[in-house]
């Protein structure tokens, strides 16, 4: 057992913290429940400092332009930029797409798209969910038929997470409708400026302007499949294995918990003892304290597994659903401790700390990122505990 | 015991449920919640017509004269419909305080303005707003938060305190929000409806406009928020058993892996539990209700339904979220309705910790 | 809504209690996780002077030994009885049997076992699950042959509780193996003295004496069926949401948590302020307070939709899984608060309010009565929200 | 960061399973606790014999001068398997006041007789503990509650204060059971194990009875109880981590409604919900073992993993029965075992209330 970092990756997080600071001042950070469009480009341009030094896809090998390092620095990225609150951009592109062209890429794909996620170039969206199918992926239905060197897809995605700011979605469609469910499913790059895709706004109840992806006879060169076609589920599934420590999400939660329990130990609403002296707070900030430690090492196992070769299954399940009830929790109990303030927004007379509490109980209604909370449930007593279907 | 509705009592459920069906659809509180008001001036108008601004308001001054249990049961619809408006802070909050420390002039001034819909009041508390006696009459000074509906009122009710004794020698007074040194600032939240940050700087305030005796107006605001609480207790209910409806029909025909997803266990343990909280809720809440209009002081029923429509709330916002997953968390879903307004009823009118604490301090030897 | 009883029912409830004060002096009093056989001798004797009063079958028509009441004055006996925690017996044939037999039974078998019921002269124990059955009570193996006039039974019954006490089994036997599993079952009352049938042991964690009930060969007169043969399974389930209120299982609860209470408010360990003092205890009383309000509500609910003619169903699931949770939270938080002090049996030194906590927390353990928490929710999703199978 | 185990802590996991398997079934478990000592004479031996009562032990006096780590693996097991004996008392607990407290002369007297399992320790705490001079020697008065396995000492460390000074002061002092003075009450509880209340009738103490020097045995006492709740918290762990692997498997093969009730959503997610709070508890109390091991005081990682053990403790108390259901219920199924357990490890040590609370006091500003 060893709970430290190495000597270079805690110089790298030293490093980090200190490009972080010079770079990203606090009135750029993110604000739960407010991402507007200058954050996110602010969110771009660091990303591009980042590649710069080789540190965007720190743990990719640099073949594909990225660090040379692994999972583990690539957690210390992804735990210190939430923390840092720095507006999230990229994450797909570097956390899904990127892991997958390298295990079921051909060569070309590995030259055409790697090194321009590495830069930070390229953002992606990810195309998987539709109106009809949201847990069943294996139920989808947008049509992908081959028609001489092309594909040609119909049907829409749902739920298109940075739509507007994305180059590529990543996508899957059924592309053998007599095949059992799962096994006439390919995986796909889009560019999203081909003809005859497009996008009806659809606003989130965060702040974020998502899309319905709509595709009408959209052509795509047979370049774009990824991987054997009809194997697209299967190839998605294990990909999505690798960047799902969620440690930055994890920090980006902390982040706030921390400069709560600062506040509640600063402020004392009713003129008498601060916050965290009320014996309530006290033993609340305690339990999430509790909480938020389990969420990390939860978390940090998923990373640990990844660098230690393993692929981490029902394990990045219990992180995930940990940490999405977690975060209800904690939203739950400043919002108690709040009270009625708990519940003003960020620009409001007397928001306690910038809105971030009332924009992350927002953020905590997504109770089904990556699957809902039974999905992963079902996940973990099935596949982690072997138990009958 | 008899935990039935009577005859009238279902009627009027039955009726005001077809009535807000026809006349306020979702549409229409998203209309009122993006115009800043909060407020609907059409339904406004019909909802006057239909008399439920005087529910509970005495016959003599226009009102229904009806129980807090017919009260109980409006409101259930009113929550249910997410009603948009200050039915529940002009017609009951403070319309109550009128009711209870006004003089006669006073009612007669405003209970009927009130159950017609053209007066709107609200109530502004806090231990900032302070009154003070200049040249023979009151002045008032100081701010008050959350002040609900205030850019509409007619009339702002301050709980005050004199500037120079203690809490809780609480005066009430009505002022003009028109008058000279009152200033508003909206104050943005997950509330559907404004609230307002109110400044009063120097308030000169008319002779009539003490509410009941100096210096007495602590027993009439507590009864009045009793009341009111009692009212946002049954809105919880409505909006609850709304949600519960709602995820119940979504998980009657959204399939999954070949079939509904109302047949997963995990979907109906959890409306299971919804329904089981909704049940206790509605228990609470007409006990509430009832021990109030035996003029019983039910200080520990209205704390108990208020503490379990905080967690009520909480479980049917998680279930709704849940359930409906992905398609919840956009804007144009109406699940968020629901969550939002759900937050905000946690917090007023005395959150669950409060309430808890206040039950506590009866459990005492 | 009427939140009152009657003047009647308040003067019944007076007598009552006027009775117990006098009758049930405290020694005699049942603890929680300790039933001795004085115990539970005392309180059939109770039963015996209730029944002279014509008030242990209060609820019951006179014409069978009742009282010509209702179910809210049978409530009132039960919630009194429970807070008084009079050692209990006699409730199976009170609350399941008898009303079985007024609506399924002959006139002689009215006469035969309703009157005996009512005067408190006999125990029932009930013969449902089994060692393979136990929520899919559909499933039951137990063999009931016709043979002449009689039926032959073989199998064996688990759970017993009363079995060492009881006179008569009101029991589930399969008389049509063909059948659908629901339908050919019926429904029986055995007298435990018929050759043939034995216990064996099985004692329960809260030191109630239990058995096995094995079923070798045991032949019954045609006349111990109750109702149609072959419906007894719908027979069974019919009756038993009569006395499902669990107004008595509350109050003995109650009882404990209304001790616990004062207890909180006269002892100060550290010698300081009183444990009902401190904030942490001061708001989970308050919120167990809240709790068991809410579960004597919803018995009641079920008590009054008898009383107005209604079979209650899915409300006493309701109000039968609230208990079962509201019990094990109040153990649990009890344990909690008075820390090790908790877990000390009756009779130790330094065991507090008689070692009540520590049985209730072993009591609490009983998940699964009338069917898992499963099946209640099962049941309130089915049948009350008409969710789909 | 590397959270596996070494291949040698692999072989220490798998040869006490092994073990434990063989040579500690349940029903040694039960007559342990039928016995009334809570204790297996013949199995103490042989564990004596592993050199387990040594594992985290100096080599100097027998022990394996194992790492906390060991430790960690080593108490899993033993709470998976219920071990009857002291174990924890004895060989972490008081081992380590004498270890950290001693005189060479007290380690070299007690120390091998622990690891061979012939000394048998064990504390006992109270404020009520007090020690005076009297003609130049030290006597020992008052009781102590909760002393566990008292019965069975070869020897009572008592944490004393002094009579006429105040906490924490306190003395650590070695007393004979067999004194003259010292009488023992049984507490019956939920316990598996005895504990007694000792009673010290003016006892007079022999000159080298002192542990350290007087008035300063707080900090031994301190790290001597961190390292014991991590030994708990480990216990705790094994045990829970056994009752998911009894439900699993009981859920795979118990049929209700025509198919395993492994099948159904409920149970699944209830072995869910308990899988992923052994998984947290499993990395807070090796982090909590690993940073003691580092020499750091790990205040708040003990805190947090003891905490969450307790957590860990109701959620496989719940699971079990709720799954076993009705034949959990009876005492010849061995769930029972596990949730007596399960409750006691949660109160002793410091409670989940304690350690969150001391939790809190690191998080002021």
């Amino acid at each position: 057992m060893d709970f430290n970092f190495t000597l270079q990756q805690e110089k790298f997080r030293e490093e980090l913290r200190e490009f972080l600071t010079a770079e990203v001042p606090v009135e750029k950070q993110e604000i739960f429940g407010l991402l507007t469009e200058e954050q996110y480009q602010f969110g771009r341009e660091i990303n591009l400092k980042l590649a710069e030094r080789k540190w965007l896809a720190v743990g990719w090998p640099e073949e594909h332009g990225g660090g040379g390092k692994g999972p583990i620095e690539q957690g210390i990225l992804a735990e210190d930029m939430g923390y840092w609150r720095v507006p999230k951009s990229g994450s797909i592109g570097l956390g899904i797409v990127g892991p997958a062209i390298m295990v079921f890429g051909t060569q070309d794909q590995k030259d055409q798209y790697l090194p321009a996620i590495a830069k930070g170039e390229v953002e992606y969206c990810q195309g998987f969910s539709e109106p009809n199918v949201g847990s069943d992926l294996g139920s989808l239905e947008l049509r992908a038929e081959r028609d001489g060197d092309e594909y040609v897809l119909n049907g829409s995605k749902m739920f298109t997470s940075y739509a507007y700011h994305a180059n590529y979605m990543y996508l899957l469609a059924r592309t053998d409708p007599q095949a059992q469910k799962h096994r006439g499913i390919s995986l796909f790059i889009a560019d999203l400026k081909t003809s005859g895709i497009s996008l009806t706004p659809l606003p989130y109840i965060n702040g974020e302007m998502a899309a319905q992806t709509i595709f009408d006879n959209v052509r795509l060169p047979l370049s774009c499949l990824i991987g054997e076609e009809n194997r697209g589920w299967y190839h998605a599934m294990t990909t999505l294995d690798y960047e799902r420590s969620g440690l930055w999400r994890y920090a980006n939660v902390r982040r706030v918990f921390d400069d709560f329990v600062e506040f509640c130990n600063g402020s004392s609403p009713d003129g008498g003892q601060p916050l965290a002296e009320h014996p309530l707070v006290r033993h609340q900030l305690a339990q999430r304290r509790l909480g938020m430690e389990t969420w990390k090492l939860l978390c940090w196992n998923v990373a640990w597994m990844q660098s230690s070769g393993a692929v981490p299954n029902s394990e990045a399940s219990v992180a995930f659903l940990y940490g999405s009830e977690e975060r209800l929790r904690f939203a739950e109990m400043a919002m108690e401790v709040l009270g009625p303030y708990a519940t003003l927004r960020n620009g409001s007379p007397m928001a306690p700390l910038l809105g971030n509490i009332e924009g992350i109980h927002r953020e905590a209604m997504h109770l089904h990122g990556a699957g809902t909370t039974e999905i992963h449930r079902n996940i973990i007593a099935q596949r982690g505990l072997g138990m009958p279907r | 015991m008899d935990f039935g509705l009577t005859e009238q009592e279902e009627i009027l459920r039955h009726s005001a449920r077809e009535f807000l069906e026809a006349e306020c659809p979702t549409s229409l509180v998203r209309q009122a919640e993006e115009s800043g008001e909060g407020h609907a001036r059409e339904l406004w108008r019909k909802i006057a017509g239909l008399g439920w601004l005087g529910i509970s308001l005495p016959e003599q001054f226009g009102g229904t004269g009806g129980s807090l249990t017919d009260q109980t049961v409006l409101f259930e619809e009113i929550g249910r419909a997410l009603t948009p408006g200050p039915l529940l802070t002009s017609s009951v909050l403070a319309a109550q305080i009128v009711l209870i420390a006004g003089n006669d002039d006073q009612k007669t001034a405003l209970i009927p303005g009130v159950i017609s819909g053209e007066v709107i009041l609200t109530l502004a508390r806090g231990d900032r707003l302070e009154t003070a006696s200049r040249d023979g009459g009151l002045t008032l000074s100081g701010d008050s938060l959350f002040v609900p509906y205030a850019g509409l009122a007619t009339n702002i009710i301050c709980a005050t305190r004199p500037a120079i004794r203690a809490w809780p020698d609480t005066t009430l007074v009505l002022v003009d929000p028109k008058a000279a040194g009152v200033t508003m600032t909206s104050m943005e939240s997950i509330a559907n409806y404004p609230q307002f940050l109110v400044d009063f700087d120097d308030v000169p305030l008319p002779d009539d406009s003490v509410l009941g005796q100096t210096a007495e107006g602590m027993q009439a605001l507590d009864l009045a928020v009793r009341r009111a609480t009692v009212a946002q207790c049954a809105e919880t209910l409505g909006r609850a058993q709304k949600v519960l409806e709602m995820v119940v029909e979504y998980a009657g025909h959204r399939v999954a892996f070949g079939r509904p997803i109302g047949t997963f266990q995990a979907v109906q343990h959890r409306c299971a539990d919804l329904r089981v909280a909704v049940d206790g809720g509605r228990m609470l809440t007409y006990q509430a209700a009832w021990k109030l209009d035996q003029g019983l002081t039910a200080d520990d029923e209205v704390s108990m339904a208020k503490a379990q429509a905080g967690m009520l709330s909480r479980l049917a916002t998680e279930a709704g979220h849940s359930i409906f997953a992905g398609i919840s968390f956009t804007v144009e879903h109406d699940m968020q309705l629901y969550s939002a307004r759900a937050k905000i009823s946690e917090a007023n009118l005395g959150d669950t910790e409060y309430h808890l604490d206040r039950l506590a301090a009866q459990m005492g030897s």
